[in-house]
């Protein structure tokens, strides 16, 4: 497969064609008859999938570096150019963008009835932006990606969502744009700051890595600006609560890529920026702490809160924040298992999530309603959802065999040597995980079977459609739960990579061996 | 190897003919059959119910009525069939690791699991002495089970989904027992716990039934948490999670007796707690009941609950590192065992009667394996499976009796309290014996139960020698002894004998259960008079069969913790307190309740004074309800949702932000009041400003 | 020569016509106010075209040509307000605002 | 490179050839309004007459831009410089496509005056010559020639009482801030000695800065602050821009203050650089003024034409923070910055004049929900428009408030770059509105669209802004070079050491 591919020059051509064939996908859906918009996106969005595939075997698992790079001169006077990459932390990222994308299609097949080309073509536009995100090797490049994805999603919700769309759209929104404007400031503040000191105008991820050391007492500046940004996207207690009323009012796929791939862009730039950038700040004691914190409480906070919702989606919402702080905290607690976990919860958390979120619309589809008191007893009628629901919330749970169970653990394992109370606190949210997951699945498929609605159900159980949307995730679960070394192999190189990079310079370190060195002070 | 076997067992062992042995590397199939089984059933259980939705509509027509049809059939064959080979192939296995060369455990690397830098966990199994007796214990009773289930269960429309469910969770039992490592174990260990969750709420459509899974599974979160928090511990003090490594480097990376080690085994016996339901998080197994009895018997009495005695077995040599640790396991073991029992007194639900036994014996498990007798405590272990099962067995079929008889006459009485029974010996006489049997056995007459727990009685009585509370430990289980006598005796009495309370109209309906039913609580009574062999005293002329077995596992934990039997008179005067405390209760329990007379469930007065407490069982639900489970949801609710989340951060902050921005521009636009006059004034203003500024400046 | 006090009483001009500006109210008067404010300022370049050459007498010559052309247009557009509003009074002006 | 000698006629006429060429035409336009009358036929004539003077003008500019044309020794009275010939790019475009915008709106209005378009070519002339003076002679004439034809224009409608009052209000205050820029002229002159800019900057530089001249600087920076409504000295702004004909509020929004601020920035380049502790600390505040004040009193609004007044205060505002720097790259900025918010603003506005029927004072952000589904294209052009001046990646507002802030941090200035962006962000809390309405909202039962008139002008002049608003934000590169070599004009002479 590896020959084959390299025989065809995938390397070359893999990540243009990942950025491009989506929004080039846009122009028949816009020329072609409203009802074909859906088959036209199906097509493109499962081509460029089966493309990205390729991925999977040309990338070289024992190089933590960037691969497939490639450097074309976009504004060079300023030293902007559109610098690609990918290395094992990005790879599932783009996957995962890639996966979705085919489901969301497949998913949103009925339930979205209005302006279909505009919503396909924006579906497609979110493509290449998530794709553009996590391969931009350039600030500029990044920040670009980054900010783009939010006018799709922003009309997705506005326009396709539920009743109260447009106070949770501006609210996403203007959220995360007063995030990510600091951290264009703070972007531009180190570029000078750099330009000052080397002579050389770079938005160049590599070139500021490596004179980011020289930045003295602005760098914890940039480091906040950087860790707002991206505190909000995760999102971390307190900045999370766009989330809830964004998950809540937007339409199923909206709900799936939201949780699934926007959400990681918030933890991939606590990777790939915010600590490589300014490892003396990110681990410097305090802050260490304070994401700890934050990380700890966002995991039994999201717990707590999710299991007292009474609307299905702001459960699972707020399941993410929970999920998403077990992911904060395997990236501070800086080793290589935690790390790994962070990436794993990550992958899990995508796969889980936005099948429950799937799930959570085919149930709409039929009832009308996401509101826990209107279900009950539906295991009775339709058995096959009750079957996918299951699997699914106990993935999101952590259940071992399953994929939430493999991050979960490295990121606690992991976190627990530096930070054993931190820890122990997080580990005990898997107890109120599997308190709001249960009830609420109890609340759905269990309990008795009174009202009407939920009888009329039977014999309207998944059809093969919904199948194709949710059983792909399923086997992910399971073949990441139960064999995750492959995942684990590809991703080991950068997680290393990053662990080194996040050793501050200036505190005493615990080395790979165990041995206690005395960093320079 | 042969060395462990005595003489004669020797040169039978010769006998066995080579096609009847198995390798140790075959031990995957005793995994894979069931989990086949519960592929097949699940699948068959999902096609039952609907079309099947991935093939064309007539062919899915089709292949839907054929297999309604069929269906039934081809479940119990598959259901039980695994099982049984299952079984064979643990026996197979038995046989073959008489063969091996070594003593040493036989660890099957299936693959790579979770390699992660330093931390590298394979998925694989362990056979060694303990897992092949837990292997034997669990395919064999679970095979019994299983039988039974196929009359228990006939009529039921959820059949299939029952067989995968119980199919899946003998696989992940024989996960936990079969893991090579504390992860794998892990799995097997919150898998069955899935299990338990799905087979408590198998009737879902009430909602007590689903409550009580959804409590079984939460409860045994918690003590999941404690395992895990062990494992962390474990893993950053030697670097591994497999059992040969830790059980090999631990005892030297750190200090006997040491904070370390007590924290890492009082986490692993939190985790003991949740899943054996000791002391303090015991409150979901009584409400387990709810699931089907056959289900109760297996998961609820004979394997799942043993899981966390297997566990302080497993990881011995840690506890008796940890004196500290031991003594609080057999406390706390000792304490449930009395409190539970005292519980069972005055419950009249047949099944929460030996619900509450079960934590009672589990107790006394704990304090077996505790007091660092932990061949004793395994003893009892696999006792208890036998009567337990039994018991359960025995109650499901006069539950099955009871509530088709009702189910005849249409009645909606209570088909499971104990007050509504009475003189079913006439319609049931097999049950009757069988339960009898069990019922002395569990009482401590000199059948199988009585071995097991005379010597662990008999071995913490020893250690008092070393540390006085374990006398206490010793009393304490005598008068729990003679609790169970008399609850057991309270038990047999109201159900079997006295008069009818069933109605008389129902009567006649009562009958013995089919053959399928009652087959297997005979397998199980033989088992119940002849288990006690296994490990047979030397006083009655055994020689510690299990014990010996066991060394190689139990050897290591003796060098840090050695307790020792009584001997001679004290031994005598110890046998004969013990029986004398089950016949006293066995008799007060029989003549208390056949002298009084009883009112049936309907018309039954409100039970009072301490009686009334102890029917409430001791109020612990609403405790933790009113001090734990409210106060989180309130909490939840009102504070983090309403107060923190909606009030201050959106209120305040995000939407507060907007507010006062709009607000400013309100007021800005409050300013252009279209006057010209005031715009000259602003003018003037910034110009005296700017003015200032430059000289100011300059 | 008196370029101190021609200067001084430019200023003083300049300030009375902003005053004058500030203080009334009708289009009118606020106008010939202004226009006493650029004369104020033509004054200050006679002045110093004393020493600086010829630019600021030239300039004067402009800035009254200009000021005639203001005046033109601004008593045109006042002839259209008080169509409208039969008034140049400000007070009575203010159809926009907020 | 050819020189040019501005002192001999012809070499000045050559190289006022762009403004010679308007000024013509506006005669030309006016004879024909004298042929013609008031009639639609006359006011169209006189429109594409003006159009065509504007592409001739444009031709010219070409010829001198291209040709490297620069003045033998040291300019007077206009710059031949490249900054200057950008400065005209940037004014004719936008004087173009508010004519564009006019055409059909002064037929539906009934403003059939051919006369409008002869004023509109004057406020040309005033602003090309504003923004081009090396003289403050030449400054002043220009912002009066501007002005006084503003004035004519927003008091066009003389059906409309705000209309009038509108003229009203601008001419008083207009007037009123043109004392204090001539005084401003008059001191500096009485402290340097000279009326010519970059003679100014050397006398600047060459002694200690007097009482007069700190005046002289402070009354400039009245007058061009009155100009650019910079707050405090923006309160006229939204009146007369609510009032006026919606395209003459684009050209004030756009020509009138870009001329101002091309003005500004050469006069503070050139002249005043030597002086630039004196004004840089005001810059800044009236920057950071601006755009608070701008942006928290634009979201209270309810109705579009006042609430895109109050976001060109705002922006005013992020003009200013490219003027602070002092530095090539700001004046680069700048010139990007009034490009991409000249072709933004008008295409906004041309949107709006199409959406009203008779005073779009009234169209409020209610008024054209659901327009998505009704005219899709008119709502996305609007919302193209709307995501532009947010300052979003992907358009050219983008690239312009980028390098608006590269121009800022290069000075290592970083509250005006916080408050910058925090000020977008607030932005974005009445942009947004804007096109949720259009597309996530239903429209009020009973409203179409139908009624909506689309001239073929004006949707090509949205179009043209459209497709180069998202080209541009793609694309700059080219675009910013030129910028860049048309700043590094400013600082050829004056400051010899050139900024980075």
């Amino acid at each position: 497969m590896t020959d084959f591919l390299s025989s065809l020059g995938y390397a070359q051509w893999i990540i243009p064609v990942l950025l491009l064939v989506p929004v080039a996908g846009i122009l028949p859906i816009l020329l072609a008859p409203a009802a074909q918009a859906k088959r036209i996106a199906l097509v493109v969005s499962t081509v460029v999938f089966v493309v990205s595939l390729g991925l999977w075997w040309a990338f070289d698992a024992t190089s933590g570096n960037f691969q497939f790079a490639a450097t074309l001169p976009w504004m060079p006077f300023w030293g902007i150019y559109y610098r690609v990459g990918i290395d094992g932390i990005s790879l599932f990222m783009v996957l995962l963008s890639t996966a979705m994308m085919p489901l969301a299609v497949l998913g949103s097949w009925h339930y979205i009835t209005k302006a279909e080309r505009g919503y396909y073509a924006l579906l497609l536009a979110m493509t290449s932006g998530m794709v553009g995100v996590f391969v931009a090797l350039d600030l500029f490049l990044f920040y670009f990606f980054w900010e783009l994805i939010l006018i799709p999603m922003y009309f997705i919700i506005g326009v396709w969502g539920g009743p109260n769309r447009l106070y949770a759209t501006i609210k996403f929104f203007l959220y995360t744009m007063f995030g990510s404007l600091l951290m264009l400031v703070a972007i531009l503040l180190m570029v000078w700051q750099t330009a000052h000191t080397t002579g050389i105008v770079s938005f160049d991820y590599a070139f500021l890595l490596e004179h980011a050391g020289e930045l003295g007492s602005a760098a914890p500046w940039y480091f906040a600006a950087f860790a707002l940004a991206f505190a909000i996207k995760v999102p971390m207690v307190p900045f999370h609560t766009w989330l809830p009323d964004a998950h809540t009012e937007a339409p199923t796929a909206g709900s799936v890529l939201l949780a699934a791939v926007l959400l990681k862009m918030g933890t991939y730039g606590f990777l790939r920026f915010a600590v490589p950038l300014f490892p003396d700040v990110a681990m410097s004691p305090p802050v260490t702490a304070l994401f700890i914190s934050l990380a700890v409480i966002g995991i039994i906070h999201g717990a707590l809160v999710a299991m007292v919702q009474p609307d299905v989606k702001r459960l699972v919402a707020y399941s993410s924040v929970s999920h998403m702080g077990f992911a904060m905290l395997g990236i501070w607690a800086a080793t290589v298992q935690s790390v790994q976990g962070a990436l794993m919860v990550m992958i899990g958390h995508g796969l889980a999530t936005g099948a429950l979120f799937f799930l959570v619309g085919m149930l709409y589809e039929r009832r009308h309603s996401r509101m826990f008191a209107d279900f009950g007893g539906l295991a009775r009628v339709i058995p096959l959802f009750s079957l996918m629901l299951t699997i699914t919330a106990l993935a999101s749970i952590g259940l071992p065999g399953l994929s939430g169970f493999v991050g979960e653990f490295l990121v606690l394992l992991g976190s627990f040597e530096n930070h054993p109370w931190a820890t122990g606190i997080a580990t005990t949210g898997v107890v109120f995980a599997a308190a709001y997951m249960l009830w609420a699945v109890q609340r759905i498929i269990y309990n008795p079977l009174v009202q009407p609605e939920n009888k009329a159900l039977a014999g309207h159980d998944l059809n093969l459609r919904e199948v194709l949307v949710v059983l792909p995730l399923i086997f992910g679960m399971i073949w990441l739960g139960l064999y995750p070394k492959p995942v684990l192999r590809r991703m080991e190189a950068a997680a290393t990579r990053f662990v080194e990079f996040s050793i501050p310079r200036a505190v005493t370190v615990q080395t790979a061996d165990g041995s206690e060195t005395e960093g320079a002070k | 190897m042969l060395l462990t076997l005595a003489g004669p067992a020797a040169q039978a062992l010769e006998a066995v003919p080579r096609w009847l042995v198995l390798h140790p590397h075959w031990v995957w199939l005793t995994v894979a059959l069931p989990l086949a089984g519960f592929l097949i059933n699940g699948k068959l259980a999902i096609a039952a119910s609907g079309p099947v939705p991935l093939l064309p509509p007539k062919l899915a027509q089709r292949i839907t009525e054929m297999v309604r049809r069929y269906q039934h059939g081809i479940v119990t064959v598959v259901g039980t069939g695994v099982l049984l080979a299952a079984f064979v192939v643990s026996l197979m296995l038995f046989l073959g690791f008489q063969f091996l060369d070594t003593q040493s455990a036989y660890v099957l690397r299936l693959w790579s699991w979770i390699p992660v830098g330093r931390f590298q966990v394979d998925m694989a199994l362990q056979v060694d002495q303990l897992s092949l007796v837990m292997l034997l214990v669990v395919t064999g009773v679970g095979s019994l089970i299983h039988l039974f289930s196929v009359g228990y269960m006939r009529e039921d429309p959820g059949y299939a989904r029952y067989f995968a469910y119980l199919n899946l969770f003998i696989a992940f039992m024989l996960v936990l027992v079969l893991g090579s490592s504390f992860l794998v174990m892990f799995i097997g260990w919150e898998g069955v716990g899935l299990c338990s969750y799905l087979l408590i709420g198998f009737w879902f459509e009430d909602k007590a039934n689903s409550d009580a899974g959804k409590k079984a599974f939460l409860v045994n979160r918690i003590g999941d948490v404690g395992f895990m928090i062990a494992m962390f511990m474990i893993w950053t003090t030697v670097g591994s999670l497999d059992f040969s490594t830790v059980l090999r480097e631990l005892p030297a990376a750190v200090p006997v007796g040491g904070a370390l080690i007590t924290a890492i085994t009082m986490f692993l016996f939190l985790g003991a707690t949740g899943k054996s339901a000791q002391i303090p998080l015991y409150v979901w197994l009584p409400d387990a009941m709810a699931g089907p009895t056959p289900v109760s018997a297996l998961i609820h009495a004979a394997t799942m609950v043993t899981a966390g005695v297997y566990l302080v077995a497993r990881t011995g040599v840690l506890f008796a590192m940890a004196p500290i640790s031991s003594t609080i396991v057999a406390g706390v073991g000792v304490v449930t065992a009395l409190f539970a029992a005292s519980m069972a007194l005055r419950q009249y639900d047949i099944k929460k009667v030996l619900a509450y036994s079960t934590i009672s014996q589990l107790g006394y498990m704990f304090l077996g394996v505790g007091t660092g007798a932990f061949a004793a405590g395994i003893f009892h272990l696999i006792t208890h499976a036998f009567f337990k099962a039994l018991l359960f067995l025995g109650a499901g079929s006069v539950i099955h009796a009871m509530h088709h008889a009702y189910h005849e006459v249409h009645s909606s009485e209570d088909a499971q309290d104990m007050r509504n029974m009475g003189g079913l010996r006439k319609a049931m006489p097999w049950t009757t014996v069988l339960m009898w049997i069990a019922a002395l056995a569990i009482a401590g007459m000199p059948l199988s139960g009585f071995f097991s727990k005379d010597e662990i009685l008999a071995y913490a009585f020893g250690r008092g020698h070393d540390n006085p509370v374990f006398y206490l430990y010793y009393v304490l289980g005598i008068v729990t002894a003679l609790m169970t006598a008399f609850y057991m005796a309270r038990l047999m009495a109201m159900t079997f004998h006295g008069k009818s309370r069933t109605g008389a109209d129902a009567e006649p309906y009562l009958h013995e259960a089919p053959w399928i039913m009652t087959g297997p609580l005979v397998v199980l009574g033989i088992l119940t008079v002849f288990g006690g062999m296994i490990n047979l005293p030397t006083w009655a002329g055994g020689h510690h069969w299990l014990q010996s077995w066991l060394l190689p596992i139990t050897a290591t934990a003796e060098m840090y913790l050695r307790p020792e039997l009584p001997h001679g008179t004290t031994e005598y005067v110890l046998i004969g307190l013990a029986l004398t405390a089950a016949l006293v209760g066995l008799v007060a329990g029989y003549r208390l309740t056949v002298g009084q007379t009883i009112v049936p469930a309907r018309d039954a007065p409100e039970e009072r004074g301490f009686w009334k407490v102890l029917y409430h069982k001791y109020y612990v639900d609403e405790l933790y309800d009113a001090v734990i489970v409210r106060p989180l949801i309130l909490f939840s609710q009102r504070f983090l949702w309403k107060g923190v989340d909606t009030r201050v951060v959106d209120g305040v902050f995000v939407n507060g932000s907007a507010g006062i921005s709009r607000f400013l521009g309100q007021i800005g636009s409050r300013f252009q009041t279209g006057q010209l006059g005031f715009y000259v004034l602003l003018f003037v203003l910034g110009a005296l400003w700017i003015l200032r500024a430059m000289v100011g400046g300059g | 020569m008196l370029l101190g006090p021609s200067l001084a009483l430019s200023a003083v001009l300049f300030g009375i016509g902003v005053i004058g500006v500030l203080v009334r109210r009708n289009a009118i008067v606020i106008f010939m106010c202004v226009e006493l404010m650029l004369n104020a300022v033509n004054l200050s370049f006679v002045a110093l075209s004393q020493y600086h050459g010829v630019g600021g007498r030239v300039m004067v010559f402009f800035v009254m040509t200009v000021a005639a052309a203001e005046a033109a247009v601004g008593l045109a557009i006042m002839i259209a307000v008080f169509r409208h509003l039969e008034s140049v009074d400000l007070k009575n002006i203010n159809l926009l605002h907020g | 490179m050819n020189t040019l000698d501005l002192l001999t006629p012809l070499g000045a006429l050559f190289g006022l050839l762009p403004e010679v060429i308007i000024t013509i035409t506006a005669c030309i336009v006016f004879l024909v309004a004298g042929w013609r009358g008031s009639t639609p036929a006359g006011s169209r004539l006189a429109g594409w007459i003006s159009l065509a003077g504007i592409v001739l003008s444009g031709v010219a500019l070409s010829y001198l831009w291209l040709g490297g044309f620069s003045p033998s020794g040291i300019a007077h009275m206009v710059a031949l410089d490249p900054f200057r010939y950008a400065s005209l790019g940037i004014l004719l475009i936008v004087v173009g496509l508010t004519i564009g915008i006019s055409l059909g709106y002064m037929e539906r209005e009934r403003l059939l005056a051919p006369e409008y378009y002869g004023l509109i070519l004057l406020a040309a002339v005033g602003m090309m010559l504003l923004a081009g003076a090396v003289d403050f002679i030449v400054l002043f004439l220009g912002l009066e020639v501007m002005s006084v034809a503003a004035y004519v224009l927003v008091a066009f409608d003389r059906r409309s009482p705000a209309s009038a009052e509108a003229g009203l209000k601008y001419f008083l205050i207009g007037a009123f801030a043109s004392a204090f820029l001539l005084y401003g002229i008059a001191l500096l002159y009485g402290a340097t000695g000279t009326t010519n800019i970059i003679l100014v900057g050397v006398q600047l530089s060459s002694g200690t800065a007097s009482l007069l001249s700190a005046l002289g600087v402070g009354m400039l920076l009245i007058g061009f602050a009155f100009k650019v409504a910079a707050v405090p000295f923006h309160m006229w702004a939204p009146d007369v821009y609510d009032g006026a004909p919606t395209p003459v509020t684009g050209l004030m929004a756009t020509g009138i203050k870009a001329a101002a601020f091309l003005a500004l920035i050469r006069v503070l380049m050139q002249g005043l650089a030597p002086v630039e502790a004196l004004w840089q600390p005001v810059i800044s505040t009236l920057a950071i003024l601006t755009m608070v004040i701008g942006n928290l009193v634009a979201l209270s609004q309810r109705s579009i034409k006042r609430m895109l007044a109050y976001s060109s205060i705002a922006h005013a505002g992020y003009l200013l923070v490219a003027v602070w720097p002092g530095s090539r790259l700001g004046a680069a900025a700048l010139l990007m910055y009034l490009l991409a918010y000249g072709i933004t603003t008008l295409a906004a506005f041309g949107i709006l004049a199409m959406l009203g029927r008779g005073g779009e004072r009234d169209v409020t952000v209610d008024d054209i929900a659901g327009l998505a589904s009704q005219r899709p294209w008119m709502a996305f052009a609007m919302a193209i428009c709307m995501l532009s001046l947010l300052g979003f990646p992907g358009t050219f507002g983008f690239i312009a408030k980028w390098l608006v802030l590269s121009s800022a941090v290069f000075e290592g200035q970083w509250l005006l770059m916080v408050v910058m962006v925090l000020a977008s962000v607030v932005s974005a809390g009445y942009y947004l509105p804007v096109i949720m309405a259009m597309y996530m909202r239903d429209a009020e039962p009973g409203v179409t669209y139908s009624g909506v008139t689309v001239w073929g002008a004006a949707a090509g002049v949205v179009a043209v802004a459209i497709v180069g608003i998202i080209l541009l934000g793609l694309w700059p590169p080219d675009l910013i070079d030129l910028s860049m070599e048309s700043a590094a004009a400013l600082f050829q002479r004056s400051m010899p050491v050139a900024i980075q």
